[in-house]
């Protein structure tokens, strides 16, 4: 198994999550409408090109949100999902929760951006709770997000801070939404996934054999096998 | 009759609330909380209480301070667990409080159909998870979906920017996230405002929850809080 | 049977549509959210009193809409139901099919007055398609309406022109909506339906005991029967 | 990509359709119809047609002149039948357009289903009714219901008042009935509108359709009739 042609790029060290939000900001297509998770994902927003026409939806209501508020700019009354104050952008639109959700719902954003615990090789997300017994769950908009949008990628580091897998054959934590996951960023390569299962797009600091073999992608699928049918 | 009444005080406002009523509760974490109605239903003493609000309360103002004050039973929220929820995480450790988690959209949806008439809709949120369990399941045009049924509240308190004499609402900003829903979901809506003027001088393309939905309506000063370790 | 002593009220002369109007208006709460079906149920705006404080909803999308629209103020962006130009009050608002429907079906009008071909002595109303081959079936709002408030009144003429009674024990034309209605006002006499049947409130140029006769409503139920059980 | 693209003529926004689309028509009667979206449908000659409308056409203009025109086999409406449906009429007693009536606001709701990824839902419009007919029945806390499907529309065509350069819109009057609910039930949108204004114009607590829903504007001169023999 060698470096798969399919990889566009690549980068000799494992990447930063700064790094890796600016990758991520390079495949979000121009004018697209957008959804930034809370915590990592936001970070995308910092690099998107001012020209992008990128339209970024909070699902506490609105659309073409701006940056984080600072200073006098902060008004109570106007935060992301996350609870953060931030801004408004000229042409933005407020809408109430069950129309922001019908929104999702619907499959009318173009991109939503989530951080995980897990994602599975057949793109099973899980990324609301660890189900330990002491872990109060709460779900918030995730799961409506998981299936709420055209194109679903995660932003997450690759292994687990003991080096377990964190893109996995079977998610072992409850599950956020059922194959709905069909790109995977991480500091350690990008991944595409799909019906014919997963395919690496691109790795940072590490071969592509090196990473199928760590993460026990099936040789059909992280290889050549993939790329020979377009 | 049906006609929304302003009322002198927030305690006027929560007057006759009884125990055991489902109360649904604006906001999303503070930005439109409607604070002073909250701690006009501290003071009205009604206990027993199932809350519907997308939290279970930050810091120690408003939904959090109800809930310390110990009278609510059972919390319907999609996200209870916050930077700020000491007091929920506290009551919940210690068996004190029942939670039922629900998806951010359904909530809001099983909202609107208590509004709308709708007798329950299939929704594709959830499916195969732990929150699908015990849920009627249906593929329709393949895909796959969960029965949700509605949720209807005995009130409704939620929080304003501006009210009409007659009871038409606007909102400010994100603030407006589950007011106009839940405004249409409870046989009682009552709501706080910064600001009440003559019926005309809201723009009628621009009211946000119409009259029909509004009973009460109270005008306070407003309160703003944000939600502490917010990211 | 008896003049019950139910009924309120009583003219000498069978009631012109206008009368019959005016009986309603002065029925309807005041303060409450009123939606005037399309044809004669129009007419009763004329008659509420200025300080009534009802509301009128017209069902393509507006709550507070003012009388009929003359001369200069025809506006063709803003009609009633009936595609009639009226005007606006203050404290008007504007909402979409979806919303303004959602209003009638979760039971927030208060009243909702409607013509019909026939009611049933249980509530059935028949005011959509006499079901003639011949007839292009066009329903409107009319199913929404009938389940969708928490009074609906008829206003309609009790009897056809050739004399066939149109508050029947049973519908034959097609169905609008089941045990609907709960009274029925018309130019010889107005009733209340209930689970315990038709119970009649006032006459108009008849006595309520040839009505109850001329209609075949049950004695137990036109009379004295009823009001003993308030 | 889904960013809204402002066209030059209304011949260029309706630029694609298929013979065979479903196309979903705004207006009710004739206040809010896209009658230049409409003529320039004609032009562009796309036929088997259904439509989605609440009404079946007015005297000889608009969704009439597209029936007349022989481009539509099917109609889907609440109301085909008024005093000056002529068009619509002549073709249904000719057996040349086929008719499925839905309660109107079954019309809307279905829409917006289609529009909220809802699967289906439980409706108590026109239960014991014809149009109850082959529909599933299910009782739900006592009362009974229908179950009715999404509406979805391969196109929209439908009139606004104003649309900024994003494609943010705003309606004016009752002119907005249908197409709020249509904009969000179709895969492309397509809009005429009286203004089109630089993206900040608008006041984003007063847009009614956001620019998500919104995929072709043309700005044209507005054209105004009222419906005739109303009552």
């Amino acid at each position: 198994m060698t470096t798969t042609s399919s990889a566009q790029a690549s980068a000799d060290h494992r990447l930063s999550m700064d790094e890796l939000a600016a990758v991520i900001a390079r495949d979000v297509p121009a004018g697209s409408f957008v959804n930034l998770g809370i915590g990592q994902p936001t970070k995308i927003a910092d690099h998107l090109p001012a020209d992008s026409g990128v339209v970024l939806h909070t699902e506490n209501g609105m659309l073409n949100m701006g940056p984080k508020a600072e200073g006098n700019a902060i008004d109570p009354d106007l935060t992301n999902a996350g609870k953060v104050p931030v801004t408004e952008l000229p042409g933005a639109a407020y809408f109430h929760h069950a129309d922001s959700f019908a929104m999702m719902r619907g499959g009318h954003l173009d991109v939503c951006v989530l951080g995980a615990y897990q994602v599975a090789f057949d793109g099973d997300l899980a990324n609301w709770t660890t189900g330990k017994p002491d872990d109060i769950p709460a779900v918030g908009g995730a799961m409506d997000l998981a299936i709420g949008a055209k194109d679903v990628y995660v932003m997450m580091t690759l292994f687990t801070r003991s080096g377990e897998p964190k893109l996995v054959p079977r998610c072992t934590y409850p599950l956020t939404g059922v194959g709905c996951v069909s790109r995977v960023y991480t500091d350690h390569g990008v991944f595409g996934l799909g019906p014919e299962g997963v395919r690496i797009r691109e790795t940072y600091g590490i071969d592509a054999h090196e990473l199928a073999q760590r993460l026990g992608i099936p040789p059909a699928q992280g290889t050549g096998g993939i790329h020979q049918q377009p | 009759m049906s006609r929304a009444e302003i009322v002198e005080s927030a305690d006027a406002a929560v007057a006759g609330i009884e125990d055991g009523s489902t109360v649904l509760v604006g906001g999303f974490g503070l930005a439109g909380m409607p604070f002073d109605l909250i701690d006009a239903l501290i003071r009205q003493g009604a206990k027993d209480l199932t809350i519907v609000s997308n939290n279970a309360g930050n810091g120690d103002v408003g939904l959090a301070a109800l809930l310390a004050a110990g009278r609510v039973r059972k919390v319907l929220c999609s996200f209870p667990r916050q930077a700020d929820s000491w007091v929920f995480d506290d009551l919940y450790r210690a068996g004190k409080i029942e939670l039922e988690v629900v998806p951010q959209g359904n909530l809001a949806e099983r909202m609107r159909a208590a509004g709308a008439g709708i007798g329950a809709f299939y929704c594709p949120t959830a499916v195969g998870t732990p929150l699908a369990e015990g849920k009627e399941v249906r593929e329709i045009d393949g895909r796959t979906y969960l029965l949700e049924y509605p949720i209807k509240g005995d009130y409704a308190l939620i929080g304003a920017h501006v009210a009409d004499t007659l009871g038409n609402l606007v909102y400010r900003k994100t603030a407006r996230n589950f007011g106009p829903v839940m405004a249409t979901a409870a046989t009682t809506t009552i709501v706080q405002v910064e600001q009440v003027v003559e019926a005309g001088k809201l723009d009628p393309e621009a009211v946000v929850t119409p009259s029909i939905y509004v009973d009460r309506i109270v005008q306070v000063t407003a309160r703003h809080y944000t939600v502490q370790g917010a990211r």
